[in-house]
């Protein structure tokens, strides 16, 4: 009965969509905002990756309310799961030597490709949630790995704060100095070199930091045994 | 042939947007459920991305200089679906832990029964 | 200078800053929520004298407006972040005793977040924007309705998170297929184009978003969360979450439908009639429902889906009375349900029991609190000098003058669940007052903390009352701002 | 061209009604994250690579990982 009812609506959405669809074209779409930024993009930002002009400065309100939407998902996660009293925690066994040794030589490895990404993500693709999203993976080899290891909850609290404070105060300085919000008020440099395009890589730094202590804590919360 | 060039992406984006809510509807099982809700977001994206497609387009980056803008494809999907991505691993995420603590308080994660014994 | 951007990224920031603050000194968390709305309520209220002339409208990052994101501080985004500041200082204040168990710090760090998300979804000029931070509101209400961790809440919360997010998955398929025809996403900027656009390919992304948004705004079929969800959380969540969330859902439903797709009378009447049908239909099975509870949270969550109905049903007449009476309605109903939730969450934690028979003789052993309950009440009722009595007369008012036979019905309906609204809240009137004969109960009032947060909303109340027109100036701009896009869209492209 | 991504597109389907249908959830994870992995190839031939790696890392590898770890809490098989 339910199935029957759950295809018909599915068969209702489908029809719908399809109809819709009809007035959007594969490969050739109206872009009129896409258009603008791919012509003035570097100009105006001094970032050769559009999509991270977009993401950082053009569109950075929104990714301010993404990384809050992180942040409320790990806190959120620490409030639903913090261990009452009196509940009881399961032991766990060590890993074998060589996965030990194995976690313990690609850690490094792996945080400096996260943070090459982040940095580098006003050149090239990637940026601060891909760059952090591979810290975190990092963070999930260890604790698998090396399962007595932890990462202290006070750095990664203070990594998710900063980060956040960094944007947000990043942003009121543009709103000081040039009277907009998030507006990009350092020199822009030349386009392709590290340090060019302003506030970008400032903020993709931060992000980064905050998005992979974000997940690592939302990773850690999870897998604690209570 | 032109229908799959031309429709090829929509096809499967729709398909797993279908398949997700068909997953959500029908199963019983929390961690099901939200495995499709995981699934309906993968779809959600890939038809934004599609979205701003442009055929025998280039990215949107200027890795070297000269390259051809005329073709680039369409810059704002891609950060659209970058945040929707975050979102989207942000809901996952407390609806497992949520998942989790319901496993402890009913011992099974079937909604059916969890509906039944409730109060 | 005032800038609306304030009202969003200084409590952001406080609210990064939280944990900081708590390494070093644990209490502080719980002051941080009402710092940042006393601040957002008194910068609302400096730039409310400002837009009741001009639309505020900054952009972000300082492009040209359809490029960039932009905030539109007109009347009704202004109104709904002073009301947002307002209820929110209010409940904070209630919270710093109310909540005391759990992880407090989280508590109050998600408070101040869920706050910030409305703030944010009314005041955004940007589609996509806006559901960044509805999403913002919405998920940091799956984890407050979580909060108290007990069986009822968790599977409440599971609920609500399922239909959330498959509502807000539909959401974004609307954006993008607005998106993929008109290559923006400024809200102004569709609006503008959306004239040029064929009917029918709008009918779909329109449904789409009616259904994203009607799921947090409860409108009728898309309600079965609600009354898991408020009944489940903390009482200072059910207050924000009944008299905050579901208004700025509906916010979004009639901007989006007024702005964004030219809803009007003229162009497409039969649209309106069926939105103002299932908001009678919304408001009968919410005051059906709350009749027959007997868990006093669960019929004050059932009653604002009967509220919500007449609210959407008065946006829906779509004259600029009816829409004056919907704001005003709205207003109404945000202060005195905050007021029952916050009277009925010390009631309920004074009895140990959510169930009204429980409730005997309350009124003698917390006679403060039990007054403040019965004023909440009969204002919803609509009974005078309340703030709930000028808002139904208006929306009465204002479908009388339509001159046409079915909105004169419907009104007729509307006021028959009046009729059965007020009678569950006597009933409970009375259990608290004239039942249970105990000689000596002991009086043992609420703390101060939480006293006062009441007597304000009581104070608001009787004084809007009593003199209506201290708001109607403000609903009327704010009206004619959702009735008049072109203006919408001339103040925001220039 | 358009037969590679075609078949992509229908083993990426396959993967998603395999996901509804097995009843060990740990192969439903799985079978999702095959889901993600062929959208990350999809968004990369779409022109996304920004896209394409948050969906990699974020999306295949990142979520498979914390179902992955809430299966190991909760229940591994469907009833």
């Amino acid at each position: 009965m339910r199935r029957i009812v759950a295809i018909l609506l599915l068969i209702i959405v489908a029809v719908g969509i399809s109809l819709s669809l009809a007035k959007i074209p594969f490969g050739s779409p109206e872009t009129k905002a896409g258009r603008y930024y791919i012509d003035e993009g570097i100009k105006e930002t001094g970032a050769t990756n559009i999509v991270t002009s977009v993401v950082v400065n053009y569109r950075a309100f929104d990714t301010l309310g993404e990384v809050t939407v992180l942040f409320i998902a790990a806190i959120g996660l620490g409030a639903v799961l913090t261990a009452s009293v009196g509940e009881e925690t399961r032991k766990t066994e060590p890993a074998s030597l060589v996965l030990y040794t194995g976690c313990r030589l690609l850690f490094p490895l792996i945080l400096i490709f996260g943070t090459y990404i982040f940095i580098h993500g006003h050149l090239s693709p990637g940026g601060g949630f891909q760059g952090g999203a591979i810290i975190a993976s990092g963070f999930l080899l260890i604790y698998l790995g090396c399962r007595e290891r932890r990462i202290s909850q006070k750095a990664s609290k203070l990594a998710e704060s900063l980060g956040g404070l960094v944007f947000v105060i990043i942003g009121l300085l543009g709103l000081v100095f040039g009277g907009y919000f998030l507006l990009n008020f350092l020199p822009k440099g030349t386009a392709n070199a590290l340090f060019s395009a302003g506030i970008i890589p400032i903020i993709y730094i931060a992000i980064g930091f905050k998005v992979g202590s974000e997940l690592a804590s939302i990773i850690d919360n999870l897998i604690e045994e209570s | 042939m032109s229908f799959l060039n031309n429709y090829i992406y929509y096809t499967g984006a729709f398909g797993l947007i279908l398949v997700g809510l068909y997953i959500i509807l029908v199963k019983h099982n929390l961690i099901k459920v939200i495995i499709g809700l995981g699934i309906l977001d993968t779809g959600v994206n890939l038809f934004l991305i599609s979205v701003g497609y442009i055929t025998k387009g280039t990215a949107p980056i200027f890795s070297r200089p000269g390259i051809d803008s005329e073709h680039m494809v369409d810059p704002v999907p891609q950060a659209l679906v970058l945040t929707a991505i975050v979102i989207g691993i942000a809901v996952l995420a407390l609806a497992l832990s949520l998942a989790i603590r319901l496993y402890q308080h009913y011992g099974t994660l079937n909604l059916r029964k969890i509906r039944e014994q409730r109060w | 200078m005032v800038n609306p951007v304030l009202l969003i990224a200084v409590p952001l920031g406080l609210a990064f800053a939280i944990p900081l603050f708590a390494l070093f000194w644990k209490a502080a968390a719980k002051y941080i929520p009402p710092l940042a709305l006393a601040f957002n309520l008194v910068v609302s209220l400096l730039l409310l004298a400002k837009v009741l002339e001009n639309p505020v409208i900054v952009s972000i990052g300082g492009w040209r407006p359809p490029f960039c994101i932009n905030l539109v501080a007109g009347p009704v985004g202004v109104l709904f972040s002073a009301i947002i500041a307002l209820v929110g200082l209010l409940v904070s204040i209630y919270a710093l005793d109310y909540i005391k168990e759990g992880a407090t710090e989280k508590y109050h760090t998600l408070y101040l977040l869920l706050l910030t998300g409305a703030t944010g979804v009314v005041l955004t000029g940007d589609i996509f924007n806006l559901f960044v931070f509805f999403e913002i509101l919405c998920i940091s209400s799956y984890a407050l309705v979580a909060y108290l961790r007990d069986k009822a809440g968790i599977e409440s919360a599971v609920k609500y998170l399922i239909q959330g997010a498959v509502g807000s998955s539909l959401l974004l398929i609307g954006i993008g297929l607005l998106y993929g025809q008109f290559g923006t996403l400024n809200m102004a900027d569709i609006a503008e184009k959306i004239a040029s656009a064929s009917p029918i390919s709008l009918f779909v992304p329109m449904v789409l978003l009616i259904t994203g948004l009607g799921v947090e705004a409860a409108i009728f079929p898309l309600n079965a969360w609600l009354p898991d969800a408020h009944s489940s959380a903390p009482s200072s969540i059910s207050a924000i979450l009944s008299g905050i969330a579901i208004e700025v859902g509906l916010y979004a439903v009639a901007r989006v439908l007024f702005t964004i797709f030219g809803v009007s009378l003229s162009t497409t009447p039969s649209f309106l009639l069926f939105l103002a049908l299932l908001g009678i239909l919304t408001l009968l099975v919410g005051e059906m429902c709350a009749f027959s509870q007997n868990n006093i949270k669960r019929m004050l969550a059932y009653s604002s889906i009967g509220q919500i109905g007449l609210i959407l049903f008065a946006l829906a007449i779509g004259t600029s009375y009816g829409v004056t009476g919907g704001l005003f309605q709205l207003v109404s109903h945000t202060l005195s349900k905050a007021l029952l939730f916050l009277a009925a969450g010390y009631m309920i934690y004074r009895a140990g029991s959510m169930e009204i028979s429980a409730l005997e003789g309350m009124g003698r052993k917390m006679p403060l609190t039990c007054l403040a309950f019965t004023i909440g009440a009969f204002s919803l009722v609509g009974l005078p000098p309340f703030i709930g009595f000028p808002s139904k007369f208006l929306i009465v008012r204002a479908a009388l003058a339509t001159k046409e036979a079915i909105f004169c019905v419907l009104i007729g309906l509307a006021l028959l669940g009046t009729v059965i609204e007020a009678a569950y809240f006597f009933r409970v009137v009375q259990v608290l007052y004239f039942k249970g004969e105990k000689p000596n109960p002991g009086r043992v009032e609420a703390p101060v903390t939480v006293l006062i947060p009441m007597f304000i909303f009581v104070v608001l109340i009787v004084i809007v009352g009593v003199y209506p027109k201290l708001v109607t100036d403000v609903l009327n701009s704010a009206a004619s701002e959702l009735l008049n896009r072109l203006d919408y869209i001339r103040s925001v492209l220039g | 061209m358009i037969f590679v991504v075609s078949f992509l597109v229908f083993l990426m389907l396959v993967g998603a009604v395999a996901a509804s249908i097995f009843r060990d959830l740990i192969s439903t994870v799985i079978a999702a994250a095959l889901v993600s992995l062929i959208a990350a190839i999809l968004f990369y031939l779409l022109q996304a690579p920004d896209v394409a790696m948050a969906e990699a890392a974020i999306g295949a590898a990142l979520t498979a990982a914390i179902f992955i770890i809430a299966i190991r809490r909760t229940k591994r098989y469907e009833e």
